[in-house]
C-alpha cells in the first residue's frame, strides 16, 4: 500500500513537473524568441507575461471545435490523442534525480526503474508517427496529408540514426536501465574529464541531438508543420484544444528529449568533479540532485529555442539526404568505433 | 492476474475482428495496432518483456507504419472501400473455411496442450541479456541469415518499385 | 475461469489466426489482406511465446524475433508489388488485379 | 527540364553545418543578453528598438498626416470659407462641404464672409494624402497628429465639423499644432511670401508655350484592312 | 510495486488527462455550425479535387529502408547489452555484429546508389 | 438547463466568464490577411518596433481554424471577395474582424469596377481602422478596441443560449 | 503537352503564408517535383489604370503610391517624370537630388523587406526583424519629410513639395550605421549558413538569354549576369553624376538574387552619401519646383518614361488628349514581366523551391495587378 | 542617321506612319505586318530591338469623338459647306502598342498597330518575345483584343466569366455591378 502511495506521488509529481515545464516552455519560447529578435514579446498577461500560456490555454479551451465535413470524424478525434499519448508517457522511465531518503525509506527519483526502460523509450518513439499520420489523413486536406506524409517520412528516417546512437550508448553502458546509465556516469574518465557520455560518445552525442531535433520537429527540421507551402502541415485543420494538445505534446516531447540527452550524455544529476552525496544529507542530496538535473535539462530546452530562432529550415529532400547519407553512415561508423574500442579494452 | 489476460485477450480479438471488417483501411490498421499492443501486454504476462517491447517497436512501429504509409500513398480519404463482395458464394465459403480452420486448430492443439505442463522459470527468463547470449551462441547462424534476408528484401523492394518509374 | 493456462493462450491464438484467415479469404482489399496475414503471424507468435513460457525454453522467444524479420521482409516486398500493381490498375481491389492475366 | 549546371560555391567552413551555426548563435545570444538586460530598465521604453505602444509612444513627426483639423485663427474664428477647393482636389472624393453666407450676428465666429455650413470627411474613404491641406487657400485645413481613429461602426468614422474642430482644440491643447507648410521656391520667380501654393500663380499659358513639345504628327491612318 | 505497474499508472494518468483536456474543451467551446464553416481549408478557394492521388514512390522506399534498419538496430540491442561480457570471450561477438551491419550497409549503399532517397 | 438560473447575477458564472474573457483577450491569435499596402504596415505592427506579440497576438496562423482575429489589411477586389468570405466562414467561433485601412473599410480611393467597396459587404466587421495605411499604432489601438469588445462578451451565457450568434450579414456577393 | 490529370494538383494561395496575400499558384506536382505551375493573378486588381483616366494628373500621384507599396517613392517619381516629359519641363537640380536621396532610401527599404521575407519564407525569422528595425528608421525619415510612412505621395509634378528635413543629416548618419549592421547580421545568420546555401544555391536558375526573352529587369535580371541598370544605361535624373557599381550575379538562382539585393543596398548607401554631399553644396533657397501650371493640361501626345525601381524597370506610358486628365495611363510594372516567367522557372524544381523562388522575385501584388 | 531614318529604312514599306513626341519615336504598321515588322526590328544589326518592354492596348473611341467634335465646330465657324465627318471615317478603334528597347543602343521605340472593333484580332508575338505572354492576355482581358497564335489566351486579371472588357472607354469606372459569386460545394 505504501508503495502504491509513493508511486502515485511520484507519478503525480512527474506529471505536474512535466506539464509545468511544457507550459513554461511556451512562455520561454515566446519571450526568448522576442528577446533574440529585439522585441519584448508577450508581457501583458501577468507579470512578465508569465500567464500568457494560461491565457492561450483558456482561449483554446473555449474555442469552437470544428470537425471539417470531409474529415473522417473518428480518426480526426483520435489524431491528437494518438500524438500526445506517447509523448506524455515517455517520461515514465526517465529519471529526474538520484534518490531521496525519507523516513528511512529510499525512494528513487524515477517513476519506474525497469530494466528495459531504454527499449520502452525506443518503442514509444516509434509510436509517435501515428498521431501525425492519423491527424493528417483524417483531415482530408491536401496540406494536411502532404504534411503528414512528410512528417512520417522524416520521423522514421531520423529514428534510425537515433537508434544507432542509442545502440552505441548501450554498448558503452551495457544496460537498458536508465538509472544504471545515469549512475555509471559518476567520477572521472581518463583522469581529467568527467565521466560523462558526451566524452565517451562525442559523435554519438551529435547524432543523437540532431536526430532529437528532427524527432521533435524543431527548426531546422520543422518542415512537417511550418514549411511555408503547406500552411500548418498536418494540423492545418485542427483548432481549439485539439490543436492545443498537438502543440502541448510537442513541448512535452522536448522535455523528454532534453532529459534523455542529459541522462545519456551529460551525467544526469552528477556534477563534474564533485560528489554531492558525500557532503549532503539524504534529503538535501535528493533535492540537490533533482535541481542539478533540472538545470541541465533547462539548458537543453533553451538550446531548442535558441537554435530555432537562428537558422533557416531545410528543404524536404535535404532533410532526407542528411538523414540517410550523412547521419546513418556516421551512426554506423560510430557503432563500429565504439564496438572496436570496447573490444580492445575488454 | 486472470483479469489481465482476459481483458487483453478480449481486446485483441475484438480489434482483430474490427480490422477484418473495417470499411476503410486506416481504421483497420489502427485496429491492428490495438491488437499488437494488447498482444504485447500479453507477452509481458508471459515473462517476455523483450519480445513485448519488440512487438511494439517492430510490428507497431515499423511494419504497420509501412502499411499505413502505403495506405496514404494509394488511397485518398474519400475513397471508400467497397465491402460488397462480388461473389457471395465465395465469401460464405471463405467464412465456412475459416470457422472450420479454427475448429480444427482447437481440436488439434488440445492434444499438445495436455502434454505441456507449467514449469518453473529461471530468474532471468526472458531478460534481454539472456536473449543476447542465445543470439550469440545457439542462433548465431540464424542471426546472420536474418541480415541476408533483410538485405534481399530491401533490394527486392527497391527493385520492384523502381522498375516502374 | 480458473488460472490462465497454456490452453487459454492456444485458444486465443487460434481465434486470432482464424480471424486472420477469414479476413484473408473474404476481403478483397489488398491492404486488408496484408493486415490479415500479419494477424495470423501474430497468432503464431503468441503461440510461440506461450510455449516458451510454459516449457521454460527461451528458444521460442528467439524464434519470435526471427519471425519479426521474416514478417518485415514479407511486408516490404509484398507492398512493393502492391504499389507497382496499383500503378497499373489504380486500385487496391484484388479482383482487379486478376485483370492483369488477360 | 534541363537546368544550367551550377558549380558549388561553398567554402570549406560553410560545408560543415556547425561552424556557421555556432557563429550565428553567438550573434543571437548577443541580442538576447542585450535585450534581457534592457528589459529590466525601469522606464517604459525598455528595449530600445521597440515602442510599447499605449504607454510608450513613438514620437511622431510634427508634420504627420493624421486626422484632419479645421483651423481657427488667433482670434478663435473659423478660417474655412467653404470654398470647396479641398472637396474638388480630393482624389478619394470624401469631403462634402456646404457653404453659406455667414449669418447675421455671427461674424465673430468666422474669419471670412462665407463659411462652411456642414463639413464632413469620410475618414474611411480618405487616404490621408494631404492634398486638401495643400490646396486650401485659407490654410483652414490641416492634417493633425491624431491617429487613434479606430471605431466600431462606419458611422463613427464620419467626421463632421464638430469633430474636426475638436481635433483642433485637442491638438492645440497638447501643443502639437505645427506651423503651416513652408512654400517651396520655384524656378524663376522667387516665392512670394504668404503664398500657399506657389505653382498656383504660375502663368499657365507661358509655361505651356515655352515648353511646347513638337506637335505630334498625327499620321493619317489607313484603313486597317 | 514493480516498475511496470508504475508505468501503467502513468499511462493511465496521461490518458485521463488528455481525454479530460479534450472533453472540457468540447464542453466549453461554442457550437455554431454553419453550412460552410466545415468546408475544407484550401487557401480560400473551393476545393477542386478530392484528396491527393499518386504520390512519389520514394516515400515508400524510405519507409522500407527504415523498416529494415529499424529491425537491424532492434535486433542488435539484445547482443549490445551483453557486448561487454561477451567481448571478453574474444572477437567473435564483434565480428557477428560487424557482419550483420556490413550486410545491411551493403543494402544502404545499394539504395543510395539507386537514388532511393533523392527527390529530384 | 439547471445552470440557466445562474445566468442572472450568478457569481460563479460571472467570474468564469471574466476568466474566459481574460484568456481570450490576452491571446488573440491573428490571421493576417494582408493583401496590399496595409499588409506592409501590419507587418510593421507584427515586427520588432511595435510588436503586436506583446498583447499575446503571436503565432500568426494562416489556418482559419486556429485564429481568433482576422486582420483584413488591404484592398479586397471583387475577385478576392469570395475567398475572404470563405476564410471568414471557416474560422472557429469566437472570431473578430479588424478592417484595416480605407480599402478594407470602404474601398478607399479605389472606387472602381474591380474593388469591393468595403469588406462589410461580405463579412461582419468589428473594428474599422481609417488610414491609408493606418500607422501600426492605429492597428494596435484597434486591437485594444477588440479586446475591449471581448471583455464585454458573455461567453458562457451564449453557450446556454445556442441561438445567439446569428451574425447579421448584408447580402454576400 | 502535359496531361494534368496525371499529377497532383496543389493550390497555393491566395490566403497562404508564402503568397504575400494575393498571389495564387496552382502547381501540378509529381511527388515533390513541380511539373507545371500556373500562377493566377488579379486578386489585387484595383483598376488603377482605369482610375487614372478619371483623375487629374495631380490626383493620380497618390494612386501611384499604392502600386509598389514597398517603395512608393520610386513610383511617384517615375510617374512625375513621365508627366514632366509630357509637359517638356524638368525638375530643378535640387529637387532631383532630393528625389534621388528619397528613391535610394526607398530602394533600401524595398530590398530589406524582400530579403527579410525571403528569410521568413525559408524559416529564418530573426533577420527579418533586424532588417525591419532599420526600415522603420527609413520610414521615420519619410515621415519627417512629408508626414507619411509608407504611401508618401512624394513629390509634385515639376519638383518636390518640401525640402529635406533639418535633421536629415544626423538621422542619415545613424541610419547608415544601422543598415550596415543589419546587413552584416543578416550576412552572418544567412549568407554563410550551409542550410541557407543549400536552400538557395542552384535553386531556380535562369539563364541570361531566357531572362531577356521574358523581359526581366532589375535585380532578377542582374542576378542572371546581365549588367543592366537604367541608372547607368539610360541615366535619368542626376544619376550620371554618381559613382556606384551595379552588382551582377552569375547563375540567376535565388542566392544570386538575394546577394544582388544585399549588395545593392550598399550601393544605394553610397549614392545617398554622394547625393547628400551635392545637396549640401546647393544654396538653401535653390528652387525645388519647376514652373508648372496649376491645372496640368499637357499637349496631346504619348510618352513613355521609365526609371529603375527596386524591382526593375518601372515605366509609365501616358497618352494625353490635351485635357486635364490622362487619356490612357499604362504602367509597366517590373515584377509583372518577371512573374510571368514563373512557371518556366520552377518547372522541375521542388515545391519548397517554388516558395523560395517566389519570395526572391519580390512580386508585389499592387504593381502586378494594378 | 537618326533613329527615325534607321527604322524607316529597316522597315521600308511596312511603315504606315511615324510620329514623335518628346523624343519618343513611334511607328505605325498595319495589322497584318506586325510580326514581320517586329522580327525585322529585332534582327536588324543596327537597331536590334530585342527586348519587348511592354505591350498594351488603347481604346481611342473617345479621342475620336473629341477630335471629331472639335473640327466639326471649327468647320461650322469657318467653312460651313464641308460635310461633317462620318463615323465610319474614324480609324479603327483600338491600338496595340509595343514598347521596344534595344539593349545594344539603349534606344526605345513604340510600334503601333490599329485594330478595328468588329474584328479585334492581331497576330501574337509570343514566338518572337516570350515577354508578350501576359501582356497579350491582359490586352485581351481589358479590351477584348484577341491575339492569333497565343498559347493560352485566357482572362488574366478579371475572373473567368466577367462579362465586360473593363478598360474600354464605354465601360463605366465603377462597373456595372458585377460581382463574383461564391460557389459552395
Ligand atoms: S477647408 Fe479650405 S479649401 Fe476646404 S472649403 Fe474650407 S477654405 Fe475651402
Ligand atoms: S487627405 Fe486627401 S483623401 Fe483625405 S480628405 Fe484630404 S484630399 Fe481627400
Ligand atoms: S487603405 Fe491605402 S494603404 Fe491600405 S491597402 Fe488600401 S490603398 Fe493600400
Amino acid at each position: 500500500m505504501n508503495d502504491l502511495i509513493i508511486a502515485l506521488i511520484k507519478v503525480v509529481f512527474i506529471w505536474v513537473w512535466v506539464l509545468l515545464i511544457a507550459v513554461v516552455m511556451t512562455w520561454v519560447e515566446r519571450r526568448g524568441a522576442a528577446m533574440i529578435q529585439d522585441r519584448p514579446g508577450p508581457n501583458r498577461a501577468g507579470p512578465f507575461g508569465l500567464l500568457q500560456p494560461l491565457a492561450d490555454g483558456i482561449k483554446l479551451f473555449t474555442k469552437e471545435d470544428i470537425i471539417p465535413a470531409k474529415a473522417k470524424k473518428l480518426l480526426f478525434i483520435l489524431g491528437p490523442i494518438l500524438f500526445s499519448l506517447p509523448a506524455f508517457s515517455a517520461y515514465a522511465v526517465v529519471p529526474f534525480g538520484d534518490k531521496i531518503v525519507l523516513g528511512g525509506k529510499e525512494i528513487i527519483l524515477q517513476v519506474a526503474d525497469v530494466n528495459i526502460g531504454f527499449l520502452y523509450i525506443v518503442a514509444l518513439g516509434s509510436m509517435a508517427v501515428y498521431g501525425i499520420v492519423v491527424g493528417g489523413w483524417a483531415s482530408n486536406n491536401k496540406y494536411s496529408i502532404l504534411g503528414g506524409l512528410r512528417a512520417t517520412a522524416q520521423l522514421i528516417s531520423y529514428e534510425v540514426p537515433w537508434g544507432l546512437a542509442l545502440l552505441a550508448i548501450v554498448l558503452v553502458y551495457g544496460t537498458f536501465s536508465l538509472r544504471e546509465i545515469a549512475l555509471a556516469q559518476q567520477g572521472t574518465f581518463l583522469g581529467i574529464l568527467p565521466n560523462w557520455g558526451v566524452f565517451k560518445q562525442p559523435l554519438g552525442f551529435i547524432l543523437f541531438i540532431v536526430a532529437a531535433y528532427a524527432e521533435a520537429n524543431r527548426v531546422p527540421f520543422d518542415l512537417p508543420e511550418a514549411e511555408s507551402e503547406i500552411v500548418s502541415g498536418y494540423h492545418t485543420e485542427y483548432g481549439s484544444m485539439r490543436l492545443g494538445v498537438y502543440l502541448f505534446g510537442e513541448y512535452v516531447n522536448l522535455c523528454t528529449l532534453s532529459a534523455l540527452i542529459v541522462t545519456f550524455f551529460f551525467g544526469a544529476w552528477h556534477l563534474p568533479y564533485i560528489n554531492m552525496a558525500s557532503f549532503l544529507g539524504p534529503i538535501s542530496y535528493g533535492i540537490a540532485s533533482f535541481l542539478v538535473f533540472f538545470l541541465k535539462v533547462s539548458f537543453f530546452l533553451w538550446l531548442f529555442v535558441w537554435v530555432r530562432w537562428t537558422v533557416p529550415r531545410f528543404r524536404y529532400d535535404q532533410v532526407m539526404g542528411l538523414g540517410w547519407k550523412a547521419l546513418i553512415p556516421l551512426g554506423l561508423l560510430n557503432l563500429f568505433l565504439t564496438a572496436l574500442a570496447i573490444q580492445l579494452t575488454a | 492476474m486472470d483479469i489481465y489476460f482476459w481483458f487483453f485477450a478480449l481486446v485483441a480479438v475484438a480489434s482483430g475482428i474490427f480490422m477484418v471488417t473495417a470499411r476503410e483501411p486506416l481504421p483497420g490498421a489502427l485496429g491492428l495496432l490495438t491488437t499488437f499492443i494488447s498482444l504485447a501486454s500479453l507477452y509481458l504476462h508471459l515473462h517476455a518483456p523483450l519480445v513485448a517491447i519488440f512487438q511494439i517497436t517492430i510490428y507497431a512501429g515499423a511494419i504497420l507504419v509501412l502499411v499505413v504509409f502505403v495506405i496514404m500513398l494509394l488511397m485518398t480519404p474519400d475513397e471508400e472501400l467497397s465491402v460488397k463482395q462480388y461473389n457471395l458464394s465465395y465469401k460464405s465459403m471463405g467464412a465456412i473455411a475459416g470457422v472450420a480452420m479454427i475448429a480444427l486448430l482447437l481440436v488439434g492443439v488440445r492434444g499438445i496442450a495436455c502434454i505441456v505442463g507449467e514449469k518453473a522459470l529461471p530468474s532471468d527468463f526472458g531478460q534481454p541479456g539472456l536473449i543476447g547470449k542465445l543470439l550469440y551462441s545457439d542462433f548465431l547462424l540464424h542471426f546472420e541469415v536474418v541480415s541476408v534476408l533483410l538485405l534481399v528484401a530491401l533490394v527486392g523492394a527497391i527493385y520492384i518499385s523502381k522498375r516502374n518509374l | 475461469m480458473g488460472v490462465v493456462t497454456l490452453n487459454h493462450y492456444i485458444l486465443l491464438a487460434s481465434v486470432l489466426f482464424g480471424i486472420g484467415a477469414i479476413g484473408f479469404v473474404t476481403r478483397r482489399n489488398a491492404i486488408i489482406l496484408f493486415m490479415s496475414v500479419e494477424l495470423m503471424l501474430n497468432a503464431v507468435n503468441l503461440m510461440l511465446v506461450a510455449f516458451s513460457r510454459f516449457k521454460a525454453d527461451m528458444a521460442g522467444q528467439v524464434m519470435v524475433l526471427f519471425i519479426y524479420a521474416v514478417a518485415a521482409a514479407e511486408v516490404a516486398v509484398g507492398l512493393a508489388i502492391l504499389i507497382s500493381l496499383f500503378r497499373h490498375v489504380r486500385g487496391v481491389d484484388i479482383n482487379r488485379f486478376n485483370l492483369l492475366k488477360h | 527540364m534541363a537546368k544550367p549546371v551550377v558549380e558549388k560555391r561553398y567554402k570549406l567552413s560553410e560545408q560543415v553545418y556547425l561552424w556557421e551555426l555556432i557563429k550565428g548563435m553567438g550573434l543571437t545570444w548577443k541580442h538576447f543578453i542585450f535585450n534581457v538586460k534592457a528589459s529590466f530598465r525601469p522606464e517604459p521604453h525598455t528595449i530600445p528598438t521597440c515602442w510599447q505602444y499605449p504607454e510608450d509612444r513613438r514620437p511622431i513627426a510634427p508634420n504627420f498626416r493624421g486626422a484632419h483639423m479645421l483651423m481657427l485663427d488667433e482670434e478663435g474664428r473659423e478660417k474655412c470659407v467653404g470654398c470647396g477647393m479641398c472637396a474638388k482636389i480630393c482624389p478619394a472624393n470624401c469631403i462634402t462641404v456646404e457653404n453659406a453666407k455667414v449669418p447675421e450676428g455671427e461674424e465673430a465666429k468666422y474669419a471670412g464672409k462665407t463659411y462652411s455650413k456642414t463639413f464632413t470627411i469620410d475618414w474611411l474613404r480618405c487616404i490621408f494624402c494631404g492634398f486638401c491641406e495643400e490646396v486650401c487657400p485659407k490654410g483652414a485645413m490641416m492634417l493633425g497628429p491624431e491617429y487613434e481613429l479606430a471605431r466600431y461602426t462606419p458611422e463613427e468614422c464620419l467626421a463632421d465639423k464638430s469633430m474636426l474642430l475638436a481635433n483642433f482644440h485637442k491638438a492645440k491643447q497638447e501643443g502639437k499644432l505645427r506651423p503651416p507648410r513652408e512654400p517651396v521656391p520655384v524656378v524663376g520667380a522667387a516665392a512670394k511670401p504668404g503664398e500657399e501654393k506657389p505653382a498656383a500663380s504660375a502663368d499657365e499659358k507661358a509655361v505651356t508655350s515655352a515648353a511646347k513639345p513638337k506637335v505630334a504628327v498625327k499620321a493619317k491612318p489607313k484603313a486597317a484592312e | 510495486m514493480s516498475g511496470f505497474e508504475s508505468i501503467v499508472l502513468y499511462l493511465g494518468m496521461s490518458m485521463i488527462a488528455i481525454l479530460a483536456m479534450l472533453g472540457i474543451s468540447a464542453l466549453l467551446g461554442p457550437f455554431r455550425p454553419k453550412s460552410n464553416k466545415a468546408t475544407t481549408y484550401e487557401c480560400g478557394v473551393p476545393l477542386f479535387e478530392a484528396g491527393i492521388k499518386r504520390y512519389d514512390v520514394k516515400y515508400y522506399l524510405v519507409a522500407v529502408l527504415f523498416l529494415v534498419f529499424d529491425l537491424e538496430t532492434v535486433l542488435i540491442y539484445p547482443i549490445a547489452v551483453q557486448f561487454k561480457s561477451l567481448a571478453q570471450q574474444g572477437w567473435g561477438v564483434f565480428f557477428e555484429i560487424f557482419v550483420f551491419v556490413a550486410v545491411l550497409l551493403a543494402g544502404l549503399l545499394y539504395a543510395l546508389q539507386k537514388r532511393a532517397v533523392e527527390w529530384d | 438547463m439547471g445552470l440557466k438560473a445562474y445566468t442572472g447575477e450568478g457569481w460563479l458564472l460571472t467570474k468564469m466568464e471574466e476568466l474566459i474573457n481574460w484568456g481570450r483577450k490576452r491571446s488573440p491569435w491573428p490571421l493576417p490577411y494582408g493583401t496590399a499596402c496595409c499588409g506592409i504596415e501590419m507587418m510593421c505592427a507584427l515586427a520588432a518596433s511595435y510588436d503586436m506579440a506583446r498583447f499575446g497576438a503571436e503565432r500568426p496562423s494562416f489556418s482559419p481554424r486556429q485564429a481568433d482575429v482576422l486582420i483584413e489589411a488591404g484592398t479586397i477586389s471583387k475577385k478576392m471577395a469570395p475567398i475572404l468570405r470563405r476564410i471568414y466562414d471557416q474560422m472557429a467561433e469566437p472570431k473578430w474582424v479588424i478592417a484595416m485601412g480605407a480599402c478594407a473599410c470602404t474601398g478607399g480611393v479605389f472606387r472602381t469596377y474591380s474593388t469591393l467597396q468595403g469588406i462589410n459587404r461580405v463579412i461582419p466587421v468589428d473594428v474599422y481602422v481609417p488610414g491609408c495605411p493606418p500607422r501600426p499604432e492605429s492597428l494596435l489601438y484597434a486591437l485594444m478596441k477588440v479586446m475591449e469588445k471581448i471583455e464585454k462578451d458573455h461567453p458562457l451565457r451564449a453557450l446556454f443560449d445556442r441561438e445567439i450568434g446569428q451574425v447579421d450579414l448584408r447580402s454576400c456577393p | 503537352m502535359i496531361n494534368h490529370d496525371d499529377y497532383v494538383k496543389i493550390n497555393i494561395g491566395p490566403s497562404h503564408p508564402a503568397m504575400h496575400g494575393t498571389l495564387r499558384v496552382v502547381a501540378y506536382t509529381d511527388g515533390e517535383t513541380v511539373v507545371s505551375a500556373d500562377p493566377e493573378i488579379g486578386y489585387l486588381h484595383r483598376g488603377v489604370e482605369k482610375l487614372g483616366e478619371h483623375l487629374s494628373y495631380h490626383q493620380f500621384i497618390p494612386i501611384t503610391d499604392r502600386l509598389n507599396y514597398c517603395s512608393a517613392i520610386c513610383n511617384n517619381v517615375s510617374y512625375e517624370m513621365a508627366v514632366e516629359k509630357l509637359l517638356g519641363v524638368s525638375a530643378p537640380e535640387k529637387a532631383q537630388l532630393v528625389r534621388v536621396i528619397m528613391m535610394e532610401l526607398a530602394r533600401i527599404a524595398d530590398h530589406q523587406v524582400c530579403v527579410g521575407i525571403l528569410g521568413v519564407d525559408l524559416g529564418a525569422f530573426t533577420p527579418f526583424f533586424y532588417l525591419i528595425i532599420q526600415r522603420e528608421e527609413i520610414y521615420e525619415i519619410f515621415e519627417h519629410y512629408n508626414g507619411a510612412r509608407l504611401t508618401n505621395t512624394f513629390g509634385r509634378i515639376g519638383g518636390v513639395e518640401a525640402d529635406l528635413p533639418k535633421d536629415f543629416e544626423q538621422r542619415w548618419k545613424k541610419l547608415k550605421e544601422g543598415i550596415a549592421r543589419a546587413n552584416e547580421e543578416t550576412d552572418k545568420l544567412l549568407t554563410h549558413n550551409r542550410i541557407w546555401m543549400d536552400r538557395t544555391i542552384g535553386v531556380t536558375t535562369f539563364s541570361a538569354e531566357d531572362a531577356l526573352a521574358w523581359g526581366f529587369t532589375g535585380p532578377c535580371l542582374r542576378a542572371c549576369g546581365v549588367k543592366r541598370d537604367l541608372r547607368k544605361d539610360e541615366p535619368y535624373s542626376v544619376y550620371d553624376r554618381f559613382d556606384f557599381e551595379v552588382p551582377v550575379g552569375k547563375y540567376g538562382d535565388v542566392f544570386d538574387r538575394y546577394m544582388v539585393r544585399m549588395r545593392e543596398m550598399e550601393e544605394s548607401v553610397k549614392i545617398i552619401d554622394q547625393a547628400f554631399k551635392l545637396y549640401k553644396d546647393m544654396p538653401a533657397d535653390a528652387p525645388l519646383m519647376a514652373k508648372v501650371p496649376k491645372t496640368i493640361k499637357p499637349p496631346a501626345g504619348e510618352v513613355y518614361s521609365a526609371i529603375e525601381s527596386p524591382n526593375g524597370e518601372l515605366g509609365f506610358f501616358i497618352k494625353s488628349d490635351g485635357s486635364d486628365k490622362p487619356y490612357r495611363i499604362k504602367i509597366r510594372p517590373p515584377c509583372y514581366m518577371v512573374y510571368q516567367a514563373f512557371p518556366e522557372m520552377v518547372k522541375g524544381e521542388m515545391i519548397a523551391d517554388l516558395i523560395a523562388c517566389l519570395s526572391s522575385l519580390n512580386v508585389i501584388a499592387g504593381e502586378l495587378d494594378r | 542617321m537618326s533613329l527615325k531614318d534607321q527604322v524607316q529604312s529597316c522597315l521600308g514599306p511596312l511603315v504606315v506612319a511615324v510620329s514623335e513626341c518628346q523624343g519618343d519615336l513611334s511607328v505605325e504598321v498595319s495589322r497584318e505586318n506586325i510580326k514581320a515588322a517586329l522580327s525585322k526590328l529585332k534582327e536588324d544589326p543596327g537597331l536590334s530591338f530585342d527586348f519587348l518592354s511592354d505591350l498594351f492596348g488603347v481604346d481611342n473611341s473617345e479621342l475620336y469623338k473629341k477630335t471629331a467634335a472639335k473640327p466639326a465646330k471649327k468647320a461650322e465657324a469657318e467653312t460651313a459647306p464641308e460635310e461633317p465627318p462620318k463615323p465610319q471615317e474614324f480609324p479603327p478603334r483600338f491600338e496595340v502598342i509595343y514598347l521596344l528597347l534595344s539593349l545594344k543602343t539603349n534606344k526605345r521605340l513604340q510600334v503601333k498597330v490599329r485594330v478595328p472593333e468588329e474584328n479585334p484580332v492581331v497576330d501574337s508575338v509570343v514566338s518572337l518575345f516570350k515577354a508578350a505572354t501576359w501582356p497579350e492576355r491582359e490586352a485581351y482581358d481589358m479590351y477584348g483584343i484577341r491575339f492569333n497564335g497565343h498559347p493560352d489566351l485566357r482572362r488574366l486579371l478579371m475572373w473567368e466569366g466577367f462579362p465586360a472588357y473593363p478598360l474600354r472607354k464605354d465601360y463605366p469606372l465603377e462597373g456595372r455591378g458585377e460581382e463574383r459569386h461564391l460557389i459552395y460545394d
